[in-house]
This record gives structure tokens, C-alpha cells and sequence, in this order.
């Protein structure tokens, strides 16, 4: 039987490598693997490139891993939040460079890189200042900018659900990019709140299905992000 | 602007509630953070609006009560909100399909700038040490059928928001259909802006005075909703 | 409060018009709406073009319409199949012609016309005879086609379950092209088999969201299009 | 071919679990209509693979018992099939996604040509009154890690199918892998056509002469599957 669990997040990240362009899930902190971030800092991988919409908030997971220094260049449509000191100072000094991408061509980009489109022409950002240096061309009398399929060797996202072989459900809002960045990433790692045997979760309310998961590892009661701030929390 | 000047025209919720006038029963609906999320709470009586989420939710409701809410069921503020009797949840390249593909009526967005071709600048003050985050704005004014406008008239230096072209960076070109401020609702036409309705007590000349373009003057019908 | 039912199929259909494209959904008989398109044979829109996988058998749903003499153009991966000779005729005379599309460059084409893309470079059918006159360029050292959006006046398709509010859910390998096309046709017409209040649907579970939906209509027992065959029925 | 010669070599359901012996335990599978479809029944003892049908349902099982099967639950071959504990169900643009993104380890289809580049024909004979159909051919040649191709060595009039080029219109380019017929086992490398396998009772020579394209004789290691 394929089995893809893994005993802790410490064995699902082992093989990320230095270097590697990771697929982070969250839009703030709905979705976002703490466990397997934490888990990814005390891995030691760093001259990362990190794909993820936000840039954390507070000094745990992603912003803690960006102030441990292991994130050279961001990938994301919004890096500000409220609580967030990390990313600012890590940007103005240089240490870590951004790609901004607007939200829907991030998420469109993923998916055609999870679904073998090279590149496809999207109106957003048009006569814009993300359109600089851009291809652009008209269709219809109108104009779109040629942008191209993102992929990652590595995913990180957080399931409510999933069975041993790597089907998963979410969590409301918490869906936000893990099923395309589950497309995306050459090995994708999931968090899961529950794990089930294979037939326990009805085949029509499946999001993700398991070919586009590789290592599922069991974190019954993920943090919340918002209340790690709140007290003050740090990682490591 | 004198003390007494901030006292003409609208506040944000009679702003906020001249919008929500402007907006059809059955719409489906994006409210950008801000200002333009005060417009759920004044929609007239009998008529129902669809609010999207673009972090992946339809049917989005009002914030939870003190308790319930789940930090995962959020809104594109990061917000709790709640979801209504037929809300459903989607993944991001789903949520801005229906952006980007021209199935939302209506989104009412904040700026820090319009041009009279209806430009948008409202994602970056262009400042070299600024961190630029632009989030759904751009997929929004390019997608959503209807790109209305909630801002103050002037900024708190009394500069004119509403100008022949923008100075900031922007977040999309020829995208707005209509601007509420707390003086006037005016139209983006081919002939650039044109008044739609005056706030109590406001007159032409005031607003135009205001207004880094030429304005034009109410018409008896206007079809530029 | 919203309500997209209608008291019948005739009513669900009446809008279609001569010209129209329509996309219907449907894998052979696996979520072919037959009640709807049989309320469109008699509805009596002519001259239209459809977008479907196949076209259907025997001399009921998508093979009666064609067989009605109603579909100008056709744009499908499939047009053969074992019980059909509808389609045939009409080709080899003329009276209807083709636009033969890979199957999964089908999907992505009416994806992206739901989404807004206007075209896309993909891999399929490259160097074959079906890229013949298609714009082509490298990514990667591999050859890919520019293919474009499809969007159509109108979709007819099948579903499960819907609300009052027209949010869906399918039954098994019928879902196939049903929750793309909803996204593409300008005006989405559903036949339920069975329609509930809104809330009544797990909303962790809806397939396609109701904002893709304009009329819904409640077809208790949809007929199967192979027993129809078997029995040899013909409409009207 | 005299009657004799027919009983040379392996039978339909021995290309099948030759073909069945060479995919690794985990592999997700797509077999194509017809031959392909055997392959699922000689998987070795304590090996899983997972099967792919692109009108969208993964882990599909064999065919129903009588009575119990579903018009709605069927496969690409548009015959009822069942789902196994841990199936899903999704749409066409995401199971095309699975194909074209490289999800797929393995397809299994069948070829009326294939070249010694690896260009495969299988999807049409040209023919100017034929009706053209591809279904998800094409998708799945251009998408899939790995294609094997089970077919006759010849054609029922003794023509080669494995071919210096294709004559008939190609289904994709570059695109094969293996190719299993009931004579041999022969894998595409850039060399050309190379012998891996041959069936009982048959030798390379005999393989050569039906074979349309120069044939390479077994390696001692080949790593070309």
C-alpha cells in the first residue's frame, strides 16, 4: 500500500537542500505549515527562494525563517503586514531580494507551472510598473503581459485532512494556495491535523488529490500564527 | 482647509452608503480594505449583495461574534469574517478566475490617485525605501466589471485626488467607472469626469475647485454607472 | 434573496439564440444534460456552434440537436464513437463542419476563457498535423503552441445537486468539463436532479461556486443516454 | 504471414505482463484504450499502481460487478469502472493538469507507427473521408514522464510498425519510450531502435526483418526505460 506519512516534520523537510526554491501556503497566517517552517529552521537549508503571498508576521514561521537569514530572494504579492519588523529590514539591507507579483497572476503563474503551461498572457498589471521590462501583446484591442509558469522544488501546506496517500481537504480560507502549489512543487510536504485511512474521506470533497503529494506528516494542533504574536512568541 | 471646511459634504458612512445606492440587488461584489468595506453596512433594505473575498470565499458574512470566529476564515484584510448560507470556498487561481474572467459586478477600492481617463493609483507611494506590495488590486481593476472609487476628495494636505493624470505608480489604466468622495460622485466619461451628484450644501464650483481636472457639469441622465 | 431556478427546461433554455456558441458539458454520456438539450432542439435556436468532447450517439441529447440540423460548427477532441453516425453524415456532407482540439488543450482553452487568460503556450500536439497554422515558440528548449480562451454565449450543463443560488455539485466522472464550462459561458444554464436551500451544501464541498451560475432547473431522473440508445429512442 | 509464423511470439495478455513487469510499485498510471487496458490485470504480486483516467477519477478500479456500476462512473473508454478506497474525482482542466504537468510516471498506449526517433503515430490513418478524432492523445504523449507503446510488430499485412518515420499523422514527437510487441521488447534511444527483450523462440534477426528501421542488439545494461 502506498503509504506517504512521515514520523515528524523533522523527517518530512530532511530533503530540502541549500539552494532550493520552496512553495510556501498561507495567505497570512490561514494556511501557513508553521510546524513545518519551524521544522525547516532547525533543518538548516538557506540560500532559499521562497514563493509565498506574504512575508509572515512576528519572528515565527515564515518571518522567523526569513530572520534566520536562510531566505535570499522572496517571491510574493505582499510583504507588508501589521506585526511584521523582519522582511523591511532584510529588504533595505539587501540581504533578501523581491519579486512582486500580483496576487492572481502568483496563483495563475503556480498553476500553469503545476499543469505544464509554459506561459500565458494575463491584462493584470498592464500599463503598470510591474510591467516593465515585460512582453506585452494585444488581443481583442486590449493589452496583457506575457508572464511565466512558476515551479519550486519543494511545497509546504497545511491540511485539516488527509489520508496515507496524500488526498487532502483544508480549512476554509486556509485553502488559499496550497492546492496549486501542491501542482507545482516537484516534492510537495503537508502538515496534516488528521490522517485517515485511504476510502475514509468521500472521493467527490477531495481538493487535492495524491498525486500531487509526496510526504504527509501528522501536527494534531497547529499554532496559530496570530496568537504566537500576540505572546511575544520567537522560533527558534 | 479650515475647521470649518472639513465640515462640508459627506462623512465616510454617507459616503459609504451613497455607494451602496449605486449598487444593484443580486451583485456580486469585491470591497477592498478600508473605507470600501463600510459599504456592506448600507445597502438598502430588499436588496442582496454577494461579497467576494479574494483569499477564497463567497458569501462572505460580517465578523464573527467574540469567540466564534476561527483564525482560518478570514477575509483579504486578515480579518475573521463568517460565512452566509450559501458561501463557498476556493482555492486562489479559482478566486482570481472569477476576477480576472469578468464574473465580479462591482469592486469599491480606496486611491491615492485617479486620472480623468480613469487611471488608478492606489498600491505604492513609489518611495525608494517603500516595501511595494501590490496584493489582488491590479487583478481586480483589470477583471471586475465595475470599478467604483471611495476616497476623500483631497488628501489631508488638500491636494486634489481626482487629476488629469496620476503621479504615482499605478495600479491600472483607464479601469475606473465611477468615484465617490465626500464632496460629489463623479463619473469617468470619454470627456473625462463628470459630476453625477453633489453632497448637501456642495456646489459645482467647490468641487471643481477641488479637482486637479476640468470637471463636467451634472447632466440630466447619465448612463456611465 | 437570490433565486436562479426555473419552473422547467424551456424556460431554463428560452434564451438561446440563432448563432449562439454554446458549450455543453458531457464525456460520452457522463454528464450530458439530454433534458436540456432536448428543451433546445424544441426550443428551436438553429445555426449554432457547440463546444463539447464528443457528439454524442445513438439519436438523442447532443446527436438528436445535431441530427436536428441546429449545429453549424462543432468543436470537440472526439467526435467518433461506437453508436453514432449522426455526426458522420453531417460532416462528410458538409452541413456541419470541425474543429478538432486535443482533449486536454479543450480544457485549458475554455479554463482560460473562464479566467481571463487570452492565450496560452502548450506542449500538446506539437509537430503534429493539429499544429498546423498555429503560432509556435521554444520555452525550454520544447516547442509549444499559443492556443487561445474559449467563451461561449451559453453552457448547458448537469449536475447532482444545487442550491436555489445555483452553487453545484456533481456525481462522479460526470463532473468532467461541467465546472470549466460554467466559468466560460457568458450565461450558465444547470439541470439539478436535485435542488436544495443555500446552507444546506457543506461549503467545503462545492464544486463550482454559484457565481458561474445563472439558471438552475430541476430534472428529478435525468435519463441515461446509453438506455436511450439501447432502446432505440429517437427525438423529438 | 503463414499460420505457423502467427504463433510465434508472445500473446496479447504476455505483451501485457511484460509490459505489467517493467512499471515500478507506485506508479501513477494511465492506460490507454484496448490492449493497454490488460496491463492492469498482471501486475506482480505486492506492487500498487494507480490508475489515471483523464475524464477524471484516480485510483479507478476494474469494471463493476453486473448490476452494480454507475452511467456516470466510467472511463476514457467511456466503459464503467469503479473507484478504489482512496479515489478522487476532479475536473478536465485539473486532470489535464495532471497529464501535462508531468504527474503521470507511466502511459500505456497503443500505435499504429512508431519511428525510431520515438515519434508516434496512433491517433488517425490520414484518410481524406475519415472522421479525425484525438481525444487526450496528444495531451498525454506530450505530458507523460514515460510512454510504452504495446502493439503488433506488423500490421495485419505484415507491415512494419516500428518504422524509420512515420507515414501516418503524428500523435507527438520524441515522445516513446519502449515499444512492447509481441516479438520483442525494444527501446527508443538515440541511437535508434534497441533490442531489450526478445519474445520465445524468437531471435534478433527475425525481429530485424519485420522490424521497418535499423534494430540494435541487446545491451548488457540498458537505461533507457
Amino acid at each position: 500500500m502506498i503509504d506517504k506519512t512521515r514520523a515528524n516534520v523533522a523527517e518530512a523537510v530532511q530533503e530540502v537542500f541549500d539552494g532550493a526554491t520552496l512553495m510556501i501556503g498561507g495567505f497570512g497566517e490561514a494556511g501557513s505549515p508553521i510546524e513545518l517552517i519551524h521544522a525547516l529552521i532547525d533543518h538548516g537549508a538557506s540560500d532559499l527562494t521562497v514563493i509565498s503571498n506574504n512575508c509572515g508576521s512576528g519572528e515565527v514561521g515564515l518571518a522567523a525563517l526569513l530572520k534566520a537569514g536562510r531566505v535570499s530572494k522572496m517571491i510574493c504579492s505582499f510583504p507588508r503586514t501589521a506585526n511584521s519588523t523582519v522582511f523591511p529590514d532584510l529588504y533595505r539591507s539587501g540581504r533578501t531580494t523581491l519579486e512582486l507579483v500580483p496576487q492572481g497572476t502568483l496563483a495563475e503563474r503556480i498553476r500553469a507551472g503545476g499543469a505544464g503551461i509554459a506561459a500565458f498572457y494575463t491584462p493584470t498589471a498592464a500599463g503598470t510598473p510591474l510591467a516593465e521590462g515585460k512582453e506585452t501583446r494585444r488581443f481583442h484591442d486590449r493589452e496583457y503581459l506575457l508572464e511565466y509558469g512558476l515551479t519550486a522544488d519543494f511545497t509546504l501546506i497545511k491540511a485539516k485532512l488527509a489520508d496515507t496517500r496524500g488526498n487532502l481537504i483544508y480549512n476554509k480560507t486556509a485553502r488559499n494556495f496550497a492546492p496549486i502549489m501542491a501542482m507545482a512543487g516537484k516534492l510537495t510536504i503537508v502538515q496534516a491535523a488528521e490522517i485517515v485511512a485511504p476510502g475514509k474521506i468521500d472521493p467527490e470533497t477531495i481538493i487535492t488529490p495524491e498525486i500531487f503529494v509526496d510526504r504527509v506528516t501528522h501536527v494534531p494542533n497547529p499554532a496559530h500564527e496570530s496568537e504566537l504574536v500576540a505572546a511575544g512568541a520567537t522560533y527558534p | 482647509m479650515t475647521a470649518a471646511e472639513k465640515h462640508i459634504g459627506w462623512s465616510r458612512e454617507e459616503m459609504a452608503a451613497r455607494v451602496a445606492q449605486d449598487i444593484p440587488d443580486g451583485s456580486y461584489v469585491n470591497l477592498g480594505i478600508g473605507i470600501p468595506e463600510l459599504v456592506a453596512r448600507f445597502v438598502p433594505e430588499g436588496r442582496e449583495l454577494i461579497y467576494h473575498t479574494e483569499n477564497g470565499l463567497l458569501n462572505m458574512g460580517p465578523s464573527p461574534k467574540p469567540g466564534e470566529g476561527d483564525p482560518e476564515l478570514i477575509n483579504a484584510g486578515k480579518r475573521q469574517v463568517t460565512a452566509k448560507p450559501g458561501a463557498s470556498y476556493f482555492h486562489q487561481s479559482d478566486s482570481f478566475a472569477m476576477i480576472r474572467g469578468g464574473h465580479l459586478d462591482l469592486c469599491v477600492l480606496g486611491a491615492l490617485q485617479v486620472s480623468q481617463a480613469g487611471d488608478l493609483a492606489n498600491w505604492s507611494l513609489g518611495g525608494p525605501d517603500d516595501i511595494p506590495a501590490v496584493g489582488g488590486a491590479m487583478d481586480l481593476v483589470a477583471g471586475v466589471k465595475s470599478i467604483f472609487v471611495i476616497t476623500q476628495h483631497c488628501t489631508k494636505d488638500g491636494a486634489p485626488k481626482l487629476v488629469e493624470s496620476c503621479t504615482y505608480p499605478l495600479t491600472g489604466v483607464r479601469v475606473v467607472n465611477r468615484v465617490y468622495t465626500d464632496l460629489a460622485v463623479i463619473a469617468v466619461t470619454p470627456g473625462g469626469f463628470q459630476l453625477v451628484d453633489l453632497a448637501p450644501g456642495v456646489d459645482f464650483e467647490t468641487v471643481q475647485e477641488r479637482t486637479g481636472a476640468r470637471l463636467l457639469p451634472i447632466r440630466e441622465t447619465t448612463s456611465n454607472a
